[in-house]
């Protein structure tokens, strides 16, 4: 394939080397250094994809981020990549791409039909219509637009590519290559700033690339090449490119994406494919230069109307035409630059200048170049369907209103520029208020919010002399106002051309009789009658109109739409367009990777885990792991084939028949010292803690101020002024926190330090009647009998040569006790009481049996305590002193807290004995009520009691005191079950409590 | 052997990431540091006992931010308003601590087995530590010490040498597999070697 | 994300911090007589302006200091950071 | 009024759409009305209309600050559902979701409400249990809910992650198959619409700066447009509830927070139904448009401002890729926050207030936009009959003092603990 409007030699690409490419499955040759966007202009390609509603032909419209229409489909390193814009995927050698939204391909596309039909589809039309019949807009109308929607296809694969972060902190952060960027980057630099200078393209100098003017004694490309080179080799410069700050947050972090990878075949190993910068920044130069804007007139979405720098960036920077005929249609003096670019390379354009006559330096030029210029001319439809054929011109009156007799010119494409739009979203974002500026019909940074700071023609800036003057000093200034050091640099001159004004005018009427659709947005289909529309229809706040319309919402975000729309606005309402206003700018100034932004916290990795000392002795034998928290605990320890089921109630009738051990390291544990320790625990616990003994354990809840319970546990006194607290696994870091609140700021005349020691402790819990047999053996010089151990007790051992921390307590209900060594220490203990413990049967068990456990015995725990009730539901009213305050007790009065049929925990049995009652079934007088069918309450936690061979069930119930006894119904709809019970007390095993005690 | 340190089941030998054609001098160090003596002293808020009077391994307790008082064995991290973190190679020395900071004044507390400690050195390691922590580590120097997060896991990161850059990463022993598996993923971009 | 100066440490990022909300609430004595409507504004009423707001943050994976913070709700603009035990 | 057809759209087309008649107009302001409703946001768009439509209440006004509809319900993520375990909420939001299959053609407008069903995914066999407490009781309040397995949920939602790599398993489902979406801003516009032709008055760009209050009894309202006088007052004004509850000298149980959320760019079909991920907090749905729309925690702290940080969307999409691996490869396009109501249960308030003639709707906490129909209808009902319908009997101010709290995740008053 050659290209045929491939010029033979200018550009900054590299042609020594060739690459080729595939579009839409055919092949194609470019150069390094191309975009996809210009190697497929230089092979004559411009229609890339369809429009979204309309489905019409589009092709290129800019050269960048801009871009409204050339959304590919990407295959890269054997993966899907849907939506990347042709224009700033740069070529690398295999590149597969296609078109989207279309079927069956680009050229022939169905949905076409669309554009034939459209005067049914203006704005909105979906809101006045597919109401009848009802069901038809789920089941009919909204499966078709939702086919017909969206762009690329993505894939369900897992993305394979390495995405990192990294946070920066630098002094000044410039956004921005151009002239404004380095020349304030250099002063900054000079006076020794750290500055971060962020390039969003792949080539440093931005406007100086294309445009003819001198510096010093250089040329602008030469001179940015130099400066950059300079930087570079600074070390408290960061420059880079392929890197485009997109948000502007709080207290002046930005955040930039830089594509690493991207413009390669495919990413090194271990290198990532894009890197997302959290960048803080002492101060931000938002040198960010400004968007072309379009002119509008009929069918100015056909392939081949591009923005007139694009045509002139295609030229310079790639060395490829956009059309042999071209017609440059301008307002102001800049299409001239491409004008004369043609003209250079052997091309005749025709300009068409809105104006009535102009007479600067630029002209003037075109004039001595013997270029056609047709003054007080317009565009007033391009004809042509895939591609620019020719134009329909005329010239119009002075004051714009009336259009003459229309002549048609042969022509292939249509360059147009209708000013410049300063790119101010970072300032925007950054809670700047922007302001309306007459003199270039756009808005502009104003009064700054935070430490931000625009040059250039992002601040509405356009002679190169001004920019410069301002970019040295304000580099100087914010950097010596950081550094406290100054080294100006004298500024360079300048020789550029002086312009002339241009002209206010951006829409060209229609011709009686005709109905051409003139785009504003060119990807949502987004027409001049479609605004005109919802304003005629009362949608008259900007917003109103952005979402009736959807201008502006579109992959581009309107950077070519918007303020075309604000003046179409304004110009209907007679408003001035700073009364309209614009809508909110926010982050992200262009889309931005969801991989980019979540970077490595993925798979495996999305949360971090904890695990015990014990956990690899776990995984040796066969445990399942269940997550409690980021903990991963044993659920229970697979032998055979067991299931669930089996395997948790074989390991819970080990516990009541022999002797079971569970780790247990996961419990928090916080180290309590301090002179003020016991006062500290009688306030935070509803029970009393003021005589505890040394060496004593007592079981303790505390309440939220709400009264309602926030955790439970008992706590050790290990000696006069040192307690040792264990929490549950779960509220572990909220009662830590819980505490330091109180002592911190609450009663800050309490001398007590909390310190979570958790992690220096691993723990077994060895339960069971055989379980003091166990104990004795561990430490045989202990003596561990009822009355040398009791039940709350506690005391150091030593267990074959490491120190432990034994307590007598006990969840499950048995005859128990905690065993504690330091971790390192963990497994040892473990394999220790495996060893001693064969004789007795021992067996490891999970979080499944010790639910059981506990369950049957009627011990309350996370599925009773879940931020509802308050302790008398649990049946904890024992535990609640009447005599002192504590956290919560003042909330414990309320009506509903002390109501005689407050809710209550209790058991539930099924009458067969043999049916289980799902968790979370409900119970109900009647199974028949019609719905909605009245609770008493819900079933909180099931077993099978290994104790009676039967299921059994808490359920926290209405009134629950007065319902032991009553023949009810668990219900569970979900599961289709309905299920007779009898409730019972909770304590279904071992109510007195003698097991623990004996 | 007893003892079994928090990595041990995840720190291997070897070299690992883009460490091919790289002089292995270069590659970032990575290594577990187990055995230490963490004790955590605290002052209370009513003791009036002047801290500075007190000699721990000839080490005087200073109250100010990021700071490390330390000498060949023994680092004392600040770690909040008269709050410090002891590191030290000489195990033994809980005792004279426990006896010289009274129970009355100060709580000390031994937390040796509560932390997993990973100790990164070369040229790259505050590029390292900058991919998963937003602390400024430009910042940091020499026998500075924070406590901040890497990739939402709390840790602290006490910073031994500056030539070139050697820091000491503890995080909560329960963490340690998945702050290990962080920081050796940050690794693999620059090569490394695992001691 | 937010840069918080903590008045122990120094500025730090918000990802070190967690909220706590309302700085002005004061916890009513222990065992002091309350009206019901008293304890019920303390546990449940907030003020919440849209402006300048004293709240708590804890500096949880830092000095584990609760701080109070004079922050806008509007702008986020940091006014001031204070000690616990400090008040404006 | 103008009927919205198929019909009137084919005519108005071939007249090139010239004859549209404006869908609300732009009243300046009566010295007196009935019922003012403060806020132009969807509750207080649909409150004006069930005034007008249920209870003959038509001298009626709506003062809104900005643009109607720009509030939450123009900044919401779309879900629709009724899947509350608590019966006060269930039954409100079932009431609701009647109004909702109902709506297009109530209002004439499409409103496009889609039951495309909602599914919350657990992680565990204990979060299987806790969406079985809340699913059946969603059954016995009449409201539709199926618990899916593994298998069951990657038929309807293979897209998920069920590979071996993962940090969450997929154990099962919680599943509303009526639940589904709406088109947000079509809701606002189209009760507009019709509360308008209805003789309401809709004034725009008109903030309130205090109230008239004399003898405990309201009399009227101060706006940037002149005094107006009215009856009765109700505030609708979620995220803004504070400022005008300071303006009344009243202290709520409500903190305002912010809530953010995004979207993708569009891509073509691939997931039909909402998806909440249950290891955290996120929730995606698919738009018309192809866009895969996003939303998942607060910023965790006291926020009136409109725009948030990218920490907490880096959070929510960690999780979103946990879920949908998929979204890796696309590309977040826009993002925007909400302010909100974040009351102290995390239930909304519905009620009378210590004023007479003043109304209160507020505390929607996330779930606003569901509640549009049902809040306005119990709200005008609340209005108009000076009492609360039983279905809002539950909101009321006074619960956090009895104790009645209706608190369905069991976080208390921090709001921001997500």
């Amino acid at each position: 394939m050659s290209e045929n409007f491939r010029l033979d030699k200018g550009g900054l690409i590299n042609r020594n080397k060739k690459i080729s490419f595939k579009f839409n499955g055919k092949k194609y040759l470019g150069y390094e250094g191309d975009t996809l966007a210009s190697a497929l202009i230089a092979n004559g390609v411009h229609l890339v994809g369809r429009s979204f509603k309309y489905h019409r032909p589009r092709g290129f419209f800019g050269a960048g981020v801009d871009e409204p229409y050339a959304i590919v489909q990407m295959n890269r390193n054997n993966q899907v990549d849907p939506n990347v814009k042709a224009t700033e995927q740069e070529l690398f050698e295999g590149l597969e791409a296609k078109s989207v939204n279309c079927w069956p391909n680009v050229d022939f596309d169905i949905g076409a039909i669309n554009n034939f039909l459209n005067k049914f589809f203006p704005a909105g039309f979906y809101y006045k219509t597919f109401m009848w019949p009802k069901s038809f807009w789920h089941k009919v109308y909204e499966p078709i637009i939702r086919k017909a929607a969206g762009f690329g296809t993505a894939s369900i694969k897992h993305d394979k590519e390495r995405y990192e972060h990294k946070y920066e902190y630098c002094d000044l952060l410039i956004t921005g290559s151009g002239p404004s960027g380095l020349a304030s980057a250099y002063a900054a630099a000079q006076n020794g700033a750290k500055v971060i200078l962020a390039e969003d393209k792949s080539r440093f100098g931005g406007s100086l690339l294309t445009s003819e003017v001198t510096i010093g004694n250089q040329s602008g490309q030469e001179w940015s090449q130099k400066i950059i080179s300079e930087l570079k080799s600074m070390p408290n410069v960061i420059v880079k490119n392929r890197s485009q700050v997109f948000g502007y947050y709080d207290h002046n972090m930005l955040v930039m994406s830089e594509r690493i990878s991207d413009h390669l075949p495919k990413s090194e190993k271990y290198t990532p494919k894009q890197r997302l910068w959290y960048i803080r920044a002492k101060e931000v130069i938002i040198s960010s230069g400004s968007i072309e804007r379009p002119l509008v007139f009929g069918n100015n979405d056909t392939p081949g109307v591009i923005l007139s720098s694009a045509a002139k960036e295609y030229l310079k920077i790639y060395g490829v035409l956009v059309g042999k005929k071209p017609l440059v249609f301008t307002n102001n003096d800049s299409g001239y630059e491409t004008a004369i670019e043609f003209k250079k390379n052997g091309i005749d354009p025709i300009v068409l200048d809105t104006r009535k006559d102009s007479n600067s330096e630029i002209i003037k030029e075109a004039k001595d170049l013997n270029i056609n210029i047709k003054f007080s001319y317009v565009v007033v439809t391009a004809k042509g369907y895939k591609k620019v054929k020719s134009a329909d011109i005329t010239k119009i009156s002075d004051d714009k209103k009336n259009i003459s007799t229309i002549e048609n010119v042969n022509c292939d494409c249509i360059c147009v520029s209708g000013f410049w739009t300063p790119t101010i979203h970072l300032a925007s974002q950054s809670g700047n208020k922007t302001k309306f500026k007459e003199e270039i019909d756009a808005f502009i940074p104003s009064q700054s919010k935070q430490k931000e700071t625009t040059l250039g023609s992002a601040n509405g800036i356009f002679t190169l002399e001004e920019t410069l003057n301002t970019s040295f000093e304000k580099g100087n200034d914010l950097s010596k106002q950081i550094t406290n050091k100054e080294n100006k640099i004298s500024v360079p001159t300048v020789v550029e051309k002086k312009y002339s004004k241009h002209d206010k005018f951006w829409c060209v009427p229609l011709p009686k009789g005709k109905n051409y659709k003139r785009f504003l947005d060119f990807q949502n289909d987004v027409t001049v009658s479609d605004i005109q529309l919802a304003l005629r229809e009362g949608y008259r706040s900007i917003e109103h109109v952005k979402r009736y319309t959807t201008l502006g919402m579109a992959t581009d975000q309107g950077k070519t739409s918007n303020l075309n729309g604000l003046q179409l606005v304004s110009d209907f309402e007679n408003k001035v367009v700073p009364q309209v206003g614009h809508t909110t700018f926010r982050p992200p100034y262009t889309s931005v990777s969801i991989g980019a932004i979540v970077g490595r916290e993925i798979g495996i990795h999305s949360k971090p885990t904890r695990k015990s000392p014990m956990h690899h002795w776990h995984e040796k034998n066969n445990a399942v792991f269940v997550d409690a928290g980021v903990w991963l605990r044993p659920r229970y320890y697979k032998h055979g084939s067991e299931n669930l089921f089996e395997a948790s109630k074989r390991e819970a009738k080990n516990v009541r028949q022999n002797v079971g051990v569970c780790d247990v390291t996961t419990l928090g544990k916080i180290d309590i010292k301090g002179p003020d320790s016991a006062e500290f625990l009688n306030r935070v616990y509803t029970n009393a803690w003021l005589k505890l003994p040394v060496g004593k354990a007592r079981y303790g809840v505390m309440l939220r101020e709400d009264g309602i319970v926030m955790d439970d546990g008992t706590t050790t006194r290990i000696s006069e002024n040192h307690y040792h607290m264990t929490t549950t696994t779960a509220q572990a870091a909220n009662v830590l926190s819980h505490l330091e609140y109180y002592l911190q700021l609450v009663w800050p005349e309490l001398n007590v330090n909390v310190v979570s020691s958790t992690e220096q402790w691993a723990g077994a819990a060895i339960a069971g009647p055989k379980s003091r047999d166990v104990l004795q053996k561990l430490f045989p010089d202990l003596d561990v009998t009822n009355e040398g151990l009791p039940f709350m007790g506690y005391r150091e051992g030593n267990l074959f040569g490491v120190n432990a921390k034994i307590y007598r307590i006990s969840f499950s209900g048995e005859l128990a006790y905690e065993v504690n060594v330091e971790s390192d220490n963990g497994n040892y203990m473990w394999e220790k009481i495996m060893e001693i413990g064969k004789e007795f049967n021992i067996q490891p068990y999970g979080t499944e049996a010790l639910s059981t456990l506990r369950i049957e015995m009627g011990h309350v725990a996370g599925s009773e305590l879940d931020g509802r009730t308050i302790p008398y539901d649990n049946s904890l009213d024992g535990l609640v002193s009447k005599k002192k305050d504590f956290i919560g007790k003042r909330s414990l009065n309320k009506t509903a807290y002390v109501a005689p049929d407050r809710q209550k925990v209790v058991g539930v049995v099924p009458l067969d004995k043999k049916t289980s009652i799902p968790e979370g079934s409900y119970i109900v007088r009647d199974a028949k009520a019609k719905l909605p069918n009245p609770k008493l309450g819900h079933v909180s936690a099931s077993c099978w009691s290994v104790e009676y061979d039967n299921p059994f069930s808490l359920a926290i119930i209405k009134d629950g005191k007065n319902m032991i006894g009553q023949k009810l119904f668990a219900m569970s709809p979900l599961k289709n079950k309905i299920i007779p019970v009898e409730i019972v007390s909770s304590h279904y095993v071992d109510p007195k409590g003698e097991r623990v005690r004996s | 052997m007893t003892l079994i340190s928090a990595l041990n089941h995840i720190h291997k030998k070897g070299l690992f990431g883009n460490h091919e054609n790289k002089n292995e001098e270069n590659l970032l160090k990575v290594s577990e540091i187990k055995n230490l003596l963490i004790v955590q002293i605290v002052q209370y808020k009513s003791s009036t006992i002047s801290f500075e009077n007190i000699d721990i391994d000839s080490l005087k307790l200073k109250n100010e931010p990021l700071s490390v008082v330390n000498n060949n064995d023994t680092r004392i991290l600040w770690n909040g308003p008269k709050n410090w973190l002891l590191v030290s190679a000489k195990k033994n020395l809980l005792k004279s601590i426990s006896e010289n900071f009274k129970e009355t004044d100060f709580a000390v507390t031994d937390l040796s087995h509560s932390r997993a400690i990973i100790e990164i050195e070369g040229q790259d390691v505050k590029e390292v530590l900058k991919k998963g922590c937003p602390f400024n580590f430009d910042i940091l120097e020499k026998n500075n010490s924070i406590n901040s997060t890497y990739n939402g896991i709390a840790f602290t990161v006490d910073m031994i040498d500056n030539n070139p850059d050697k820091v000491r990463l503890f995080a909560l022993r329960s963490f340690g597999e998945s702050l290990y598996h962080s920081i050796a993923d940050a690794c693999l971009e620059y090569g490394y070697k695992s001691l | 994300m937010l840069y918080i100066k903590c008045p122990h440490c120094g500025l730090r990022s918000q990802n070190e911090f967690s909220y706590g909300g309302d700085a002005t609430v004061k916890r009513p004595e222990l065992n002091k007589e309350i009206s019901d409507q008293d304890w019920d504004n303390f546990v449940y009423l907030r003020k919440s302006p849209r402006g300048k707001h004293l709240e708590l943050w804890q500096h949880i994976s830092g000095c584990r200091q609760w701080i109070k913070v004079e922050r806008d709700t509007l702008t986020h603009e940091i006014f001031k950071t204070l000690k616990a035990n400090e008040e404006l | 009024m103008q009927k919205y057809s198929v019909f009137s759209l084919i005519k108005n087309a071939f007249k090139g759409h010239k004859d549209w008649e404006v869908a609300w107009k732009d009243p300046t302001p009566k010295t007196e009305y009935d019922v003012i409703i403060i806020g132009g946001g969807g509750h207080g768009l649909a409150t004006a209309y069930y005034l007008a439509k249920e209870h003959n209440i038509t001298k009626v006004a709506i003062i809104e600050k900005g643009w109607i509809g720009g509030g939450n319900v123009g900044r919401n993520t779309t879900i629709i559902r009724s899947n509350y375990m608590h019966d006060e909420n269930g039954l409100f939001s079932e009431f609701g979701m009647n109004l909702w299959r109902n709506m297009s053609q109530d209002l004439n407008f499409n409103v496009m409400f889609s039951p495309r069903g909602i599914i919350n995914l657990a992680h565990s066999d204990a979060q299987m249990n806790v969406y079985s407490r809340r699913g059946n009781s969603m059954r016995l309040n009449g409201i539709d809910a199926v618990l899916l397995n593994r298998e069951e949920v990657r038929k309807i939602i293979p897209m998920a992650d069920f590979s071996e790599n993962v940090r969450f398993p997929i154990f099962g489902g919680l599943m509303q198959p009526s639940a589904g979406t709406a088109r947000h801003d079509a809701v606002a516009w189209g009760y507009a619409r019709q509360a308008d032709s209805m003789g309401v008055d809709i004034i725009q760009n008109c903030e309130v700066t205090g109230f008239d209050i004399s003898n405990g009894k309201i009399l009227g309202i101060r706006t940037s447009k002149g005094n107006i006088k009215a009856k009765k007052i109700g505030l609708c004004v979620a995220g803004s509830t504070n400022i005008l509850a300071e303006k009344l000298n009243m202290t709520l149980p409500i903190e305002t927070h912010l809530l953010q959320a995004c979207v993708s760019e569009p891509i073509k079909p691939i997931l039909d139904n909402v998806v909440t991920f249950g290891a955290g907090h996120f929730y995606c749905s698919q738009s018309d448009k192809g866009e895969m729309v996003m939303g998942g925690d607060l910023d965790g702290y006291n926020s009136y401002s409109q725009r948030g940080n990218l920490p907490t969307l880096q959070h929510v999409l960690t999780e979103g890729i946990a879920m949908f691996p998929f979204l890796s490869k696309l590309k977040m396009l826009r993002t925007w926050g909400g302010i909100m109501d974040m009351s102290m249960d995390g239930s909304p308030i519905i009620d009378k207030t210590h004023i007479e003639g003043l109304y209160l709707n507020c505390g929607w906490c996330y779930g606003g936009f569901k509640a549009t129909p049902a809040s306005g209808w119990t709200f005008a009902h609340t209005i108009a009959q000076n009492r609360p319908h039983e279905l809002n009997a539950g909101y009321s101010l006074n619960r956090f003092s009895t104790g009645h709290l209706i608190d369905e995740k069991g976080l208390g008053t921090k709001t921001w603990i997500s």
